[in-house]
């Protein structure tokens, strides 16, 4: 029951993920990508991320996505134009340089059956996170709000006009 | 724990589940005589002018990048909550500092004038 | 998992599903009837008499008539994503109906997380609305949509914010938890409710509140006058329905959560034999969420429109300082108690 | 029950796609939604080893991402907004005014 729900939203993670690629409309590629987050959430959940599992979609899809679709339909664009680039060839090596490189992954992780993911639930809850996070990783909590900082300053500075 | 889930999904099914038929039906029942008119978009009558996607103000961008920010940090903010019994007075300082910072940066994009909705 | 699908607990949560899809769908739909009742009668006329006593088959009428009308896809529409949007915004609504508890034995599921869960949800309620305004590919949508979606992100901000005072007093996320913690009393009669603790905070809620639904007086997104429905001007037949549906929804949501963090959920008085005992929480529950409703609708009738830089800044330099200030103190407070 | 491999091996499915669209697309906001795809399937790493050492430190971690992408993707589209004002492309093939 668990393998069907696995390989049912590992399918859909990867399906959507490749649809980003393939559309030509870049909302439609920004859409897809929304699929395959909650997807991988879902795919938290099994892993006993279920804390992770809902900030993923309240950051990720709720708001990075969010940005993402008000641009494109702020800039308004047209259908990519994909026209005669100069890369054109990097597809005939990269796709199947990139199987290999895929092909190796699975040959060696084939091997290491030892451990099983989720035998016995392992849960991140929020108490437990919390706890960690703001003890043992007080340091690089504190620099996330200077990171959080210097991005909002960043972003005012390249978006507004006239300063 | 994953038992707790399993209702969600459920419930999602149904829910998903009730919104096409319901799409089904309305197509099924509705008549069909489109004509040009109809099917033109909404004007007030007048014939549309130009295309309807039209660029908006750069406004939306900031609101909706000053919203990222801050969600993030609202999301900090929730395991903090959760564990604050234990972290008493500790907790208290940590947090203010984080505030603080991302205060300094709400401040400056109020300056600049981020924040100003009419300009 | 044969046996789980034959198990009592099995039956027992379809029984609670269908208990509370199908009761969640009607009281949706007669919202409609208590919502034109209530506003006829602030403006001094009788409201829906005609279709049965009180007019109380008018949202059965109003629901066929939806599902007999013509099912209208703009020419230049974008196809897929004008049906999908009705869909998405639908979706998430009633989703989050999954983990609100309705009473101690009354609730789907009851997540860890529960309360993120129905933020998580909601957040994906916005595109629902852009899609739908953008897909129309019409003037009017567009602005609705975009205007209505920058309302609700920014609302939603200073909704996610107010929530944590109440979670440093309760340390927990789970619906069900919330709910318990406010069950004592003070002095033996006052109920320890959180919005005696946290009264600014239950003020940024309530104001969130109402503009993260898109109500009046924040329903900048189809300020009629303007923007004729907003994202939804192209929209007809039931996919229409279904954003009318979703939108009620969001506002039996944000109520019920607003019951929970603030007023102890489906705690109050049980009186009485056993099976009154086990039906008094849901009416309590039922009955509190039923006075915001009913409050929503007062204000709807009563208050007038703001205007949009108005709504914006209100809500980037009042509610979100305040709440900020609000989480402070009440940490305070409480590191110092 | 599922062993960690799966998920490791579509992890690195997801990176590599995500790579390939870093390096076939053109539409530099296509670009971001590639990286987002590589944070995501890193973030998916982080969440399996996590669980399969008992340690909460690995969901830490995809905290952090979670930030990283977000300030990422606010100045990543800022950028594209001051791009997409002097170009009137989102080509990064087009924008080649600092190449000689």
């Amino acid at each position: 029951m668990i393998q069907i729900l696995f390989f049912f939203f590992a399918a859909l993670a990867a399906g959507a993920a490749i649809n980003v690629l393939v559309q030509k409309h870049v909302l439609y590629s920004a859409l897809s990508l929304i699929l395959m987050l909650t997807a991988t959430s879902v795919l938290f959940i099994l892993l006993g991320a279920d804390f992770l599992a809902v900030i993923q979609i309240i950051v990720y899809a709720g708001a990075i996505m969010v940005l993402f679709v008000f641009v494109i339909m702020l800039l308004n664009l047209p259908v990519d134009e994909d026209g005669a680039d100069r890369l054109r060839w990097l597809k005939f090596i990269g796709i199947p340089l990139g199987l290999f490189f895929l092909f190796l992954v699975t040959a060696t992780l084939w091997n290491v059956q030892a451990g099983t993911g989720t035998q016995s639930r392992f849960v991140g809850s929020p108490q437990a996170i919390g706890q960690s996070l703001f003890t043992d990783y007080l340091l690089p909590f504190e620099v996330t709000s200077l990171l959080i900082l210097i991005a909002l300053v960043g972003a005012v500075v390249f978006a507004k006009k006239d300063l | 724990m994953l038992e707790t889930w399993v209702p969600v999904l459920i419930f999602f099914i149904l829910v998903a589940g009730f919104g096409t038929v319901s799409l089904v039906l309305s197509y099924a029942f509705g008549p069909k005589k489109p004509d040009a008119r109809k099917l033109s978009p909404y004007e007030c009558g007048m014939r549309p002018i130009g295309s309807a996607r039209e660029r908006f103000s750069v406004k939306f961008y900031l609101v909706a990048m000053l919203f990222l920010l801050f969600d993030i940090e609202a999301v900090f903010l929730f395991p903090w909550a959760v564990v604050y019994r234990d972290l008493k007075l500790f907790g208290f300082f940590e947090m203010l500092l984080f505030i603080v910072v991302i205060l300094a940066g709400y401040i400056y994009a109020w300056k600049k004038g981020a924040l100003e909705w009419e300009r | 998992m044969s046996e789980y699908l034959t198990s009592s607990d099995f039956m027992i949560l379809m029984i609670k599903i269908i208990v509370i899809f199908g009761g969640v769908m009607g009281a949706l739909v007669y919202l409609t009837w208590i919502e034109r009742k209530v506003m006829a009668r602030v403006q001094m006329r009788p409201g829906p008499t005609r279709v049965g006593p009180f007019g109380l088959l008018q949202p059965i009428a109003d629901g066929l008539k939806f599902l007999f009308k013509e099912d209208v896809v703009p020419a230049n529409a974008n196809r897929f994503l004008y049906i999908a949007a009705p869909v998405v915004s639908l979706i998430p609504a009633l989703l989050s109906f999954s983990v609100i508890p309705f009473g101690p034995w009354l609730q789907v599921t009851d997540l860890s997380v529960g309360l993120l869960f129905i933020f998580a949800i909601t957040s994906l309620g916005v595109y629902g609305i852009v899609l739908g305004g953008w897909a129309s590919n019409s003037k009017y949508p567009l602005m609705g949509a975009m205007r209505s979606s920058a309302q609700m992100i920014s609302y939603e901000l200073s909704l996610t914010l107010s929530v944590v005072g109440v979670l440093m007093i309760a340390n927990t996320l789970s619906l069900n938890q919330l709910v318990m913690s406010q069950q004592r009393t003070w002095l033996g009669f006052i109920p320890r409710w959180n919005i005696f603790l946290q009264p600014v905070a239950f003020l940024i809620y309530v104001v969130s509140a109402v503009a993260e639904t898109n109500r009046l007086p924040f329903d900048l997104a189809e300020s009629e006058q303007e923007l004729v429905a907003g994202w939804h001007t192209e929209y007809s037949s039931l996919k229409f329905a279904m954003f009318m549906l979703a939108e009620y929804a969001n506002m039996v949501t944000v109520s019920a959560l607003a019951t929970i963090m603030f007023f102890g959920g489906w705690s109050g008085p049980l009186v009485g034999p056993h099976w009154l005992k086990a039906a008094l929480p849901t009416f309590w529950f039922v009955s509190k969420i039923f006075l915001f409703i009913f409050f929503y609708v007062l204000l709807r009738s009563t208050i007038p429109r703001f205007r949009y830089d108005q709504l914006m800044n209100f809500g980037w330099k009042v509610l979100l300082p305040l709440s900020l200030a609000n989480i402070l103190a009440t940490s305070f407070v409480v590191a110092i108690s | 029950m599922i062993p960690a491999s799966w998920f490791l091996i579509l992890s690195a499915v997801l990176f590599l796609i995500g790579v390939l669209g870093f390096f076939l697309k053109r539409n530099i906001i296509a670009l971001l939604l590639s990286v987002e795809i590589m944070l995501n399937a890193v973030n998916l790493t982080f969440v399996v080893f996590s669980n399969q050492h008992r340690q909460i430190s690995g969901q830490i971690f995809v905290f952090f991402v979670l930030v990283v992408a977000a300030a990422e993707a606010a100045v990543g589209l800022a950028l594209v907004i001051a791009m997409f004002r002097n170009r009137e492309s989102l080509n990064v093939d087009r924008s080649n005014l600092l190449k000689w």
